[in-house]
């Protein structure tokens, strides 16, 4: 009975993490319908500032900036000419992944590199240690940031305005180039955070992004387009259902179960997933 | 033929349809006027299937519309047509029509040639007068064009009803002309719904009008008789100039 | 007409006789291989760059057509016993799942039918309900994903991780044999001859039309009168049988399926290699895969290290600088050609 | 389809161009060429290219003092680029195309089974140098890695000592700890141990926090761990976080060496134990000059393990029972290895006449704060391979039929 209840938690804290890699992703998917299919190695390169830092304060800033520049460059030199092309920019940031894990294996080598958890972070409350708590607070922040960033800021809303409609957005002065570059910039730093976040309970090596990829995707995919809501729900949701799926079988079975239940959640809601307009069909 | 009856739509709380009440009898040659955000366009969408009225029927020919998709109404012989029109750019003029000629045949029937041009998309191309155009791929076609292959397609379905959104918008003068004399004699032989708010081409095409706004029908009859029924003056006033150039949106 | 197929009566003469007779067993068999791929990258080129799909777990039919074969092959060796990886396994009864597939005509038939019916189950569950574009492209992803978990999970049903190997004889010829190697590797050149100028009809036909209709304008379609998701389903389908095809000549040709085949990151390698070759010409993408896989070899073999850098880079600059690949290229390389005679 | 005549046609120059431009390069009379297959690239690129380097390392060795019946080794490196199918590729082009006179290579035992039919069709050598599952002895393969019974028995008859009776089985979803494991039940079942649990988790899962709450609620004496690569970090890490340490609950590990120390962090693992045949701390002479040459040529911060030493003692062991055959001619090199008997960085080496495995001696080490591994416990003389268990009666049944 107790390990049932201790699932409760830990399928939170899974959700915190999944929700922690898709937010950067849920904000350039949702924002600017780019697929991103580099966020894994940008999550890469916030847990190599980390390991470079060898200072998990001091790397949570750093890799925002590291992996947003990051993003940043991509966004400029490659991906602005692909708009409103979404799976060849999907295609092209594979590439650009590749590209990205071979560099870190010849930069830092291919074995896992070791970023030391901070003192302050060892023991637990209950089930959950603090290192979970850490990354649920941090996720909870994130998420909260973001939030405040579309609502409150004017520039946040200046993105809203260009996701609803980019065209009245640029003739009603908004320069819309620099809007993408700014949200590529967050979202893009958003992954370098999970990425320092990542480095207290997986491995940091040139494969980490593709460890987390596809599970990003499919919190973004189960939210909806670019919902926030949606992405917070999805994640925890997620988390939840993996928690105990992999409780009752096994860890190769609970992935397969929660593949299937994305599958049958957009059978009853598709409508998350598209916006069907008559006057501007397809 | 077409029947509508307490039609309900609302897109997050706005009513866009609040109880609509419409009969098109078989034969008839109709116009939807009313001014922006009246409902038109959304009541041709209830109509095919492509918005979900929250309350109300739709019956056209005896049979329920409502929660039929949109191909499965397309089928039963209602065509319709877009505000922008959308045409495959990379298909020819010809092989757009035939597209709109063939849904009728099974999918297995489609995997051989196409050998000639059927009747039916003859017949479209002689009426919209595409014929020297026929191999030209649509890409290429101006804007009037467009809308005519997009009229033309939509005969070729050859449809019992046929919904028209705005078909002379953006069109030159001559355009518009030549559009109205193809919809006169579309008219003839065919059931026709047509939203336009060009005054001039409605009162020299229109007989029969409805008049929308805010999602019910102010008024409905002749030409005549609608513009100068003091409701209608009401609505359109002040913003008669808007609306008499044809609004974009 | 005679014009017209000439391209193809040379290419089908050079490929079905100079290619046996020039080359060595072990690049024959290599270019077997790349045939195989090819298959499948036709069915890419026909369900993404025809129809709009972008399938990124087509690695799942070639697998599901891959171990059909393989699970044949295994029980006529094992003739009658258990399979060896069952063994090692201790597995100490032939599942039932396996038994029908010691006939060798439900085994071909099921390489080819069981992905299409998978095809079917899904294009109907997501096309019906409208997920398209990059959704569907994530959906599929993660059914690769979720498929290469479910085969190494089981490894008493299906080899796990390490797959299955070791075959000796198909139809009694033994697989070492060059001969037999050459006789597959003529299978499957006819196969891709046969299967390419069947799709090209295909593209060519009015339901060709209707699909490029409908990657262009599905909703438009949909006023058309057609069911642009089922039109979609059958694509998806077809495209799915050429994969499950192309993995049951696979087995006998390379002599190994493993989960490692059919994952993600094999199936992103394929649309990358008809992207390269040329999403919108059917060629292209045949191209695309034989190139792709030349290249991939001849890179390990020179230098292992930069296959990554290379193909991340060559995909970069298709994409930014020549998003029609090779056929594009050739093309516009023609084109340039014509005009400057006729001038 | 004007298109498609450039298209097609130079799709088939291409091919052909590219298939026959491979030309053969004869093998000088004074050179023996030898294949190196290992994966250069990939997921497992982290383990292989370190074995690669033990063997070159081994083959410069070899050439230094000579050669091999006064010829140059000549290695011929090629990538399995961590993917089965191609580890059967280039193994076919190592033994058609380069001819080599053996091959030294593979890791996984995917990758071993999908070389074996090559070996075994065109009656060619490979040979493998990590521990492995047993339940295999190929007459063209020669094993210098441990079989089972020279690490997984050793490894419980360690627990057993140790009081611990009651174990949690941990591992990834592949033959191996799955063998292991069935190894595992059997033993405890004849020698009054506890299983509480069989977990698996996919090869390259990350999130440990449903494992370590299951484990921690069945409360065991230890856990047998055959995670494998990446895995191992993060359950390590979510162990340390869960208040687990190597006292309270030792995790046995067969799958960490020296080099994935650093990458799970030696404060996560410190004080577990591990079970090899070798570590770099081993006390013997010629381990002492296997790390110093080692280091002089790869780095001074380098460390050597168990698979690298064992690829290193292969090229070593093929080059004796060469010298012995007086000639490289594979059925003559096979017929001369059994009984070569050598003194390696492990210990003494013998080559066994039944199973083409080495006789080897199993240790058991604790992972100490330095990210090195001390041994505490060791068998004492080589054990005698014994890959399908015939010599435990309670193994019987285990092996198939």
């Amino acid at each position: 009975m107790t390990a049932f209840l201790n699932q409760l938690p830990i399928g939170l804290s899974i959700g915190a993490v999944l929700m922690l890699i898709a937010l950067g992703l849920t904000f350039t998917f949702g924002q600017m319908g780019v697929i991103n299919m580099a966020h894994g190695e940008f999550i890469m390169a916030g847990a190599y500032t980390a390991f470079l830092l060898q200072d998990m304060v001091l790397a949570l800033p750093a890799a925002f900036l590291v992996a947003g520049v990051m993003g940043l460059i991509l966004e400029r030199s490659a991906i602005r000419h692909f708009y409103g092309r979404p799976l060849d920019t999907l295609l092209l940031t594979w590439g650009v992944s590749l590209v990205l894990q071979q560099l870190a294996r010849d930069l830092f080598g291919a074995p896992n590199v070791q970023v030391p958890a901070p003192a302050w972070l060892s023991g637990g409350v209950g089930i959950l240690p603090y290192n979970r708590l850490f990354i649920m607070g941090l996720a909870v922040a994130g998420v909260v940031a973001v939030w405040l960033y579309l609502t409150r800021t004017g520039l946040g809303r200046r993105t809203q305005a260009v996701v609803q409609n980019r065209q009245l957005a640029a003739t009603s002065g908004i320069d819309t180039g620099r809007v993408d570059m700014l949200t590529f910039f967050i979202g893009s730093g958003l992954a370098g955070v999970a990425g320092v976040a990542l480095t207290l309970i997986g491995p940091v090596g040139p494969a980490l992004g593709t460890y987390y990829i596809v599970d990003a995707f499919l919190v973004v995919v189960a939210g909806g387009l670019g919902q926030l809501r949606g992405a917070v729900l999805a994640a925890l949701g997620l988390g939840l259902l993996n928690s105990y799926a992999e409780f009752w079988s096994d860890a190769s079975l609970a992935k397969v179960i929660v593949l299937a239940a994305v599958i049958a959640f957009l059978q009853v809601r598709p409508q998350g997933l598209f916006v069907l307009r008559s006057r501007v069909l397809t | 033929m077409l029947e509508l009856r307490d039609v309900q739509v609302a897109f997050d709380g706005f009513r866009a349809l609040d109880g609509v009440n419409l009969t098109v009898p078989e034969g008839e040659l109709r116009f939807l006027i009313g001014p922006n955000g009246a409902g038109k366009t959304t009541l041709i969408d209830v109509v095919t299937g492509l918005t979900r009225p929250a309350a109300g029927s739709v019956r056209f020919a005896g049979q329920d519309l409502v929660g039929r998709k949109e191909h499965q109404i397309v089928r039963l012989g209602v065509g319709r047509t877009f505000q922008t029109s959308v045409v495959f750019e990379e298909l020819t003029v010809v092989e757009n029509l035939d597209l709109a000629a063939s849904f009728r045949e099974p999918l297995w029937a489609l995997t051989r040639r196409r050998k000639g041009v059927s009747e039916a998309v003859a017949e479209s191309l002689a009426r919209t007068g595409l014929e020297a155009l026929a191999e030209r791929p649509a890409g290429v076609l101006s804007h009037g064009q467009r809308q005519w292959l997009e009229i033309g397609m939509l005969l070729a379905q050859r449809p019992r009803l046929l919904l028209l959104d705005e078909p002379v918008a953006g069109m030159s003068k001559d355009e518009r002309e030549r559009t109205g004399e193809l919809l006169t004699a579309i008219a003839a032989d065919h059931t026709v719904v047509v939203v336009e708010h060009d005054m001039d081409f409605l009162r020299r095409h229109a007989s029969t009008v409805t008049v929308l706004h805010e999602g019910r029908v102010l008024v409905e009859g002749s030409v005549d008789e609608v513009s100068v029924d003091p409701r209608v003056q009401e609505v359109y006033l002040g913003r008669r100039a808007d609306d008499t150039v044809g609004e974009r949106s | 007409m005679i014009k017209r197929h000439l391209p193809f009566a040379t290419v089908a003469v050079i490929a079905l006789v100079a290619a046996p007779l020039l080359l060595e067993p072990f690049r024959l068999g290599l270019l077997a291989k790349y045939l195989c791929y090819a298959i499948v990258a036709l069915g890419i080129g026909l369900a993404w760059g025809k129809g709009g799909m972008l399938t990124l777990g087509q690695g799942v039919f070639f697998g599901l057509g891959g171990y059909s074969m393989a699970m044949y092959l295994k029980l006529t060796e094992a003739e009658g016993g258990l399979p060896d990886f069952m063994v090692w396994s201790g597995v100490e009864e032939l599942p039932a799942l396996w038994v029908p597939f010691a006939n060798p005509v439900f085994a071909l038939s099921m390489a080819v039918l069981g992905p299409v019916v998978l095809a079917v189950v899904l294009g109907t569950l997501v096309f019906r309900q409208r997920v398209r574009g990059a959704y569907f492209a994530i959906l599929t992803q993660a059914l690769a994903a979720a498929m290469v978990i479910l085969l190494v999970g089981q490894q008493g049903l299906t080899g796990g991780t390490n797959g299955m190997t070791n075959f000796f004889e198909l139809f009694g010829q033994d697989l070492a044999e060059d001969s037999t190697q050459r006789g597959l590797y003529l299978v499957v050149a006819g196969v891709l001859g046969v299967l390419y100028l069947a799709t090209r009809q295909l593209v060519n036909s009015r339901y060709g039309r209707l699909l490029v209709a409908v990657r262009d304008g599905e909703d438009r379609v949909r006023f058309l009168g057609y069911d642009p998701a089922l039109v979609k389903t059958v694509t998806f389908a077809a495209s799915a049988g050429m994969a499950g095809l192309a993995g049951a000549l696979f087995v006998p040709v390379v002599g190994i399926i493993s989960p490692a085949l059919l994952g993600v990151v094999p199936s992103l390698e394929l649309v990358v290699a008809v992207a390269v070759g040329g999403r919108h010409v059917l060629a292209g993408a045949v191209l695309g895969a034989v190139v792709m896989g030349y290249a991939k070899t001849a890179f390990s073999e020179q230098f292992a290290d930069g296959w990554l850098y290379l193909q991340g880079a060559l995909f970069i600059v298709v994409m930014t600088l020549a998003s029609k690949g090779i056929a594009g290229v050739a093309q516009t390389v023609a084109g340039r050609l014509r005009s400057a005679r006729a001038t | 389809m004007r298109i498609s005549r450039p298209i097609l046609s130079a799709l088939l120059v291409m091919a052909l161009a590219a298939c026959g431009s491979d030309a053969e390069t004869a093998a000088s009379s004074n050179e023996i060429k030898v294949g190196l297959l290992h994966s250069l690239s990939g997921t497992m690129a982290i383990s292989e290219v370190t074995v690669r380097d033990a063997e070159l390392l081994a083959i410069e060795e070899i050439n230094n003092a000579g050669g091999v019946l006064g010829k140059k080794m000549v290695p011929v490196v090629e990538d399995g680029a961590s993917d089965w199918p191609t580890f059967a590729e280039k193994a076919t082009k190592l033994v058609r195309q380069d001819k080599v006179a053996a091959v030294f290579g593979g890791w996984t035992s995917a990758s071993r089974k999908a070389m074996l039919p090559v070996f075994e069709r065109y009656k060619a050598l490979l040979w493998y140098p990590v521990q492995y599952e047993g339940l295999e002895s190929s007459p063209y393969i020669f094993y210098t890695g441990a079989t089972t019974n020279q690490q997984i028995i050793p490894g419980l008859d360690y627990l057993k000592e140790q009081g611990k009776k009651r174990i949690f089985l941990v591992g990834s979803d592949y033959v191996f700890p799955r063998t292991a494991n069935k190894i595992i039940k059997a033993y405890a079942a004849a020698n009054g141990m506890e299983i509480l649990g069989e977990e698996y988790t996919p090869l390259g899962h990350t999130e440990y926090s449903t494992l370590v709450n299951k484990v921690m609620q069945a409360k065991p004496d230890a856990v047998f761990n055959t995670l494998n690569g990446d895995s191992n970090v993060a359950f390590f890490k979510s162990l340390k976080s869960s208040g687990v340490t190597a006292e309270s609950m030792p995790v046995l590990s067969v799958s960490i060496a020296e080099e994935e120390v650093t990458g799970i962090g030696v404060e996560n693992i410190a004080g577990h134990p591990v079970a090899w045949n070798y570590y770099q701390t081993t006390e013997t002479p010629a381990n002492e000059a296997f790390v110093k040459a080692f280091k002089a040529k790869y780095g001074q911060n380098k460390v050597t393990s168990d698979p690298m030493q064992a690829g290193y003692n292969a090229v070593h062991l093929w080059a004796e029972a060469v010298k012995k055959a007086g000639t490289t001619e594979v059925e003559a090199v096979k017929k001369a290895a059994p009984g070569i008997s050598l003194d390696r960085p492990e210990g003494k080496v013998t080559i066994d006449g039944d199973n083409q495995h080495m006789h080897k001696t199993a240790r058991i080490g604790i992972i100490q704060p330095d990210g090195l591994i001390k041994q505490v416990w060791d068998s004492g003389e080589p054990i005698k391979p014994d890959p399908y268990l015939e010599g435990y009666p309670w193994a019987a049944g285990l092996a198939g039929q």
